[in-house]
């Protein structure tokens, strides 16, 4: 016990020489002009907030449950790290360059480091910088949760922490400030309501590009280069990754209203939220149907893409489309997943758990059907829906590409037919059960 | 003594213990097998995909018996795991030199019943 | 690349001749008289939404958890199926039938297809006819699912697919029309809260229909009769389902009360908060106990059950009970679960997770209690917890027959063997794990 | 189906007997003075309390996990029950002692049983009683849980029980009278604000009692004194209840600021929020960069452990400090959890799931934090955080100890190395899977 | 040289161990294996109804080992798997052709150790 | 009448089951197994706790064939699972009595195949 105090005392004591590098002060002495709606907006987004980061353990159970045994503690690992080194670096530097005032011609913004840059009034509609950053920090997460999925049973565990810092800190900012930050993509008229383009498929073509660069398991595809199946290891885990995602996607959209009080507001948050459950629906239904025609038999993974497909595609445009079209998008990205899973199979790519074709095509889905269904300028949406994932892929491809030329990307052979829980970690997601060790 | 190994489909245990018990057969030991033989294997697809399986699963016994107990328990066995059906399965003899029982020592043809 | 924009272009062009059967239009221009009640009772509508459709990963865990693992991805997939489905059948018909204008001399309702039909005010309590849907489809996904445990491990996928349109589209909405829509069953003072009897008796009870025509598992009573146990494969995932459920119901019950503003409306929220926390507990601790008595252990299945049976019981009354009688109702509820589960293998019906106990029996009980402890007219109580579940019995009985004749209801006996997971779908739950493929 | 009724109607005539022992009545004759706020806080509340409730399947599921499957059921259903005795418990004595008057000279608080003793305005602010108490109770099973992960393998499945209900009956209301009723640690001016100590550290203290009083699991400490490792069995369920404590834990903290009306609080629940997020983040990198270090591997139990420590951490501070103090409190709490593990080996104090070195260490940190950081008083910080585990540690002590005399604490060796599974409730958690039955 | 094949409860494979090293036996094989024995099985209870377990979880141990070291390597196994219970398993031994050892392609006694 | 027992290392199952093909022997049995031999296992931690690992994961292959084919399938399983290093594995070869296929009652070499 003495030891333990001493070590406690130690470490207060560095603690406490270590200055705050940025200090908030949360002042409450604005005059309080509608301090009910200002905590009705508030709660609704926090409610947002805890419901878009209610999605991490959802990606992180669809993740692990669709790759297989020995490599479930690295793809978790990965998933809890996103999320821990994403808050700390949107909080140092992400926030700052999304939401600050343009710079760099405009090429980003800056507001400083940490939260305190950005003041706020009280009133209904108005959001303490707190809760804005909340909310802010779940998206962020969001986005970079999506490649652990494609990149997985292969990519070194540091090389994934890199990449988390990157792009939560600088790639998906970048890009975010252009759209949501006020910058040129927003000035154009491009509408990405919660983000199919802005989140899902800076995640998507990310990952994408992570598949390209590391290349695909081994074992994947034949010497007759057909594509293996490499089943997950525990679908009952996916399938509650998806409903929780579904469920966490209440957040997701609906909140991005970012205001709840006035009637236009209440409506337009119920409408958003019926459209996205409206468009889950018709997402799984269709990638159910599409697949058991081509093969006969109805196939669970796919009808679990699906439904993840519809949520994707209907982020951009749900405030803006009646009930019938968000089924329609969903439809289509129901379909769409189901052709995109083909499609990289025929181009060799390797994406374990179909991040690309759910948040990168159906991303890009979203912000098209935002143009037909949703009336939005055409050009914009276009102009959008081409440039952010190509700002994504490429800077992603380089990043990548530099880790792997310094040999810090993939695993050896040897460890990943062993599994990358006992090479890197030196630990087994299920201890004590049997696993057969090769099929 | 032999020792008699057979190899069956998994549903049909239950079947071949109940033939077993018929004759009087009460010891056996059994485990998860993944077996290779006439019945090709099949396709399956996952996610659209391929998958090749070509060991299937089964599983195998294991039976010590005294000499004149041999003709029983293979008849037993054929009788519980017979359909007709490729991949009903095959069964090893060998021969066993001894068999001892942890519990009392005893060795030989005592042991092993 | 270019394969998928083309077939993207392909899609879309189909999509856009498929005129929108059906427009909503979410117009604001009315005067705002409560902007700010109106926002808080929908936000509090939205979140019980939310919290209930959260239900639907809490019955699949416990279903597929209850179940071996031959059968785990099957179950999942109707899980995830009668959600999709329920959502489109219930948009398109359900939702119309159950709070339309009466027809057919009151039999059901019909407001159109879609949300449509029905307007709304600006004020407290009042709902935006998008809220009240995704409440109310919520509801009747609850319903539908409730059967899947019941017929796991011998039905169809495909006659549960039907299954699933016809009680969402159907079945559910004209009983839920007789209490809930207005028609003779609330005209007669039938209470059922928040659907002890509208939902839960409706789908135990529809669960009871299917296991009957169906008849038992092979193996489940032995030569002599004598039930055989079957356990779960998966005992973790049916815990964290309960848990989910409990936490769920927070949404059923007290966002039943369709507002929050109001000191009535508040403290009747949190009463039924209460009481629905308290009565899961004694059902839990009271099937414990009662198992415990019965076969010398405490079985972790029976005392989930018991969880769940408590909060089926309290659902009906729950707002007009003290907190001391919602206990009672809860040990009731507790004892009545362990006593139908045994009642069930005597009677030889196959019921693998207990819905028709649980949902069915304690629905009853709910109604019944309403009458005892809640001081609801004792006429209309009998009357409402007779022939709701009788008419749900009745019809289902009917649908599962009339599968059974052509055919479509069971699997084969070498299927069924087998498990579903492979023979319906080629697909394992648990690819790479040992399983005893026969005990 | 008659034997049925009949078991119905007996049962029901059986309950009508039982005169409620306690009523309460909902009176809403109070003039309405501010309904919309005190929906809004009521509702707030509400919510927070759910969050918190949905933390008991995250403790269940980090605790089961981290342990072997022999013992899954075990510890499953001693998690499930601390929640049903806990919620009748405090219902019946602990919400009376905590929050009642001061009797026997303030060492605790009597206000009767149940829940009617106390009243509540109609008021921004002012929560109804039941409201309260469902919040409050959502806190007592909290405290409770925590043990059943330090006891872990070895504790009989009735001792648990027993224990169970002392603690959310008798032990945790009275150190939570002292702070939170108004009592003398209260009136020093100790700062505890959303239960670092009240909660955390009761429950981690109570574990290391249990812990030491129990002894280790056999096998865990060598001949030579060398502690072994005992695996998790399923590390995809404990890091799914880590990722549900975190989502659960924006109930515990921000909801303790008991309203959200007012910009005052709105501002501070959000800073709460944020500072949440943040401690949690720097407590998972740096409980994983510590190990990483020691050990050469990243490990994924310590770095969920991390995360929780961060959160346990800010419990008691969140509210005075800023972010970048969130951050370092997180900081050192990832530090903390890590060598706290390593000095219950060294100790051979056997806590499977690091029980103490989370809640138990990282509980008196948060309150020593609130003094260094948060500007609270040193004399009533320390006293605090002394008093407070101490009183558990030694109630709980004497209580193991009691059980022990009596031998009705501890399973028999041939139980333990079968696992309690088999032992104590003849259930497996896997049934079906092939686990190796010794390694 | 012979083959000894070992049926023993599970929770005695670690005394096993101890003692085959004791002995310097330091190679074996081990499976997990269900057994039907005299042990006649038990009944437990799910959801109140009966579960008949006749088949008990045990562990199989091979251990392929030269002449002269059958006799300590029984020994051992009895000594660490004998309780004296119903169970305790049962040791068969058999005649082993050959053995090689994949890394070398060394053959027969030499390949064993 | 041979049966061939071998323990290889799981990631060699592969190149086993191929090379065996080549020398035409397509059936086979295959289970879990750990095994224990001169690779003398590995130590881990766990939250900071020593594992030591000595039971390190292994497949078990049984094969029975004819006489004749016992070269070649030694031959093949040597190809496919050697790699020098220590923990390659072992093969143990005994005699067969009798072999039946259980869907044709076939017996002795006739049924191997
Ligand atoms: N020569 C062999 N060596 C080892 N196992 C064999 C051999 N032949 C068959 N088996 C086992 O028996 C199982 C059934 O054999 P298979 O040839 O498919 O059926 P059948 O004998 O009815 O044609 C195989 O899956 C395998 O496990
Ligand atoms: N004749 C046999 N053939 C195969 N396995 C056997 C035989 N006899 C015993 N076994 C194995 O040994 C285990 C213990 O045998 P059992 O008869 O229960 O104990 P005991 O020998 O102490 O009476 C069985 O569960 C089974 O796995
Ligand atoms: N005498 C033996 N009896 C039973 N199994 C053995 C024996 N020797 C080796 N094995 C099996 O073969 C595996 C590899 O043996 P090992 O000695 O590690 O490799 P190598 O032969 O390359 O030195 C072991 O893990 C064990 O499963």
């Amino acid at each position: 016990m003495k030891k333990l105090l001493l070590t406690l005392a130690a470490l207060a004591a560095v603690v406490c020489l270590t200055a705050p590098v940025h200090a908030q002060e949360v002042t409450a002495d604005v005059i309080v002009a509608d301090e009910t709606g200002y905590a009705i907006d508030n709660l609704f987004l926090f409610i947002g907030a805890v419901l878009v980061i209610f999605m991490q353990p959802g990606f992180a159970m669809v993740e692990s449950g669709f790759n297989s045994a020995k490599n479930a503690v690295n793809i978790l690992f990965k998933n809890v790290m996103d999320l821990c080194i994403g808050v700390l670096l949107y909080f140092l530097f992400g926030y700052g360059i999304m939401y600050g005032d343009a710079i760099l011609g405009g090429f980003m913004g800056w507001g400083g480091m940490g939260i305190g840059g950005i003041a706020s009034d009280v009133a209904a509609g108005s959001l303490t910088p707190q809760c804005d950053f909340l909310f802010q920090v779940a998206f962020a997460a969001t986005a970079a949760t999506i490649v652990s999925g494609a990149v997985a049973g292969r990519l070194k565990f540091s090389a994934y922490l890199i990449y988390s810092a990157v792009i939560t800190g600088l790639v998906y900012p970048i890009s975010g400030f252009w759209q949501w930050g006020g910058g040129w993509l927003n000035g154009m008229g491009f509408h990405d309501f919660a983000g199919s383009l802005v989140v899902h498929a800076v995640g998507g073509f990310a990952g994408l590009a992570g598949a390209i660069v590391l290349g695909p398991r081994i074992g994947k595809f034949g010497a007759d280069g057909k594509p293996k199946a490499m089943p997950g290891h525990n679908l009952p885990l996916a399938a509650l990754g998806v409903f929780i995602l579904w469920v966490g996607w209440y957040g997701f959209n609906p909140a991005s209203q970012l205001a709840i009080v006035g009637a236009d507001n209440t409506n337009a948050v119920m409408l958003i939220a019926v459209n996205t459950t409206l468009a889950a629906a018709a997402g799984g239904i269709l990638a159910m149907l599409t697949t058991w025609f081509i093969h006969k038999k109805p196939d669970l993974t796919m009808a679990l893409n699906g439904i993840l497909a519809g949520l994707v595609g209907i982020t951009a445009n749900c405030d803006a489309v009646t009930n019938v079209e968000a089924i329609i998008i969903g439809v289509v990205a129901g379909v769409l997943v189901t052709l995109g899973v083909k499609l990289l199979d025929k181009l060799k790519i390797d994406d374990p758990v179909g991040a690309f074709p759910v948040h990168g095509m159906c991303g890009v889905w979203g912000g098209i059907a935002a143009w037909i269904f949703g009336g939005q300028p055409m050009l914009a949406q276009i102009t959008g829906s081409v440039v952010i994932p190509l700002w994504s892929f490429v800077t992603m491809f380089i990043l990548f590409s530099i880790l792997k030329k310094f040999n810090a990307l993939r695993v050896s052979p040897e460890e990943e037919i062993r599994g990358l829980d006992l090479g890197e970690h030196g630990e087994e997601a299920y201890s004590g059960f049997q696993l057969w060790t090769t099929q | 003594m032999k020792l008699i190994i057979a190899y069956i489909q998994p549903d049909k245990l239950t079947a071949v213990k109940q033939a077993l018990y018929e004759k009087e057969v009460y010891k056996m030991s059994v485990t998860n097998a993944l077996g290779c033989g006439q019945q090709k294997g099949y396709h399956e697809t996952y996610r659209g995909a391929d998958v090749e399986v070509n060991l299937l699963k089964k599983v195998r016994i294991e039976i010590a018996v005294n000499s004149k107990f041999v003709e029983p328990t293979v008849e037993a066995i054929i009788k519980g795991a017979r359909s007709g059906k490729i991949g009903d399965g095959k069964i090893f003899i060998q021969s066993l030199d001894e068999c001892i029982r942890i519990r009392t020592g005893e060795k030989g043809e005592d042991a092993i019943g």
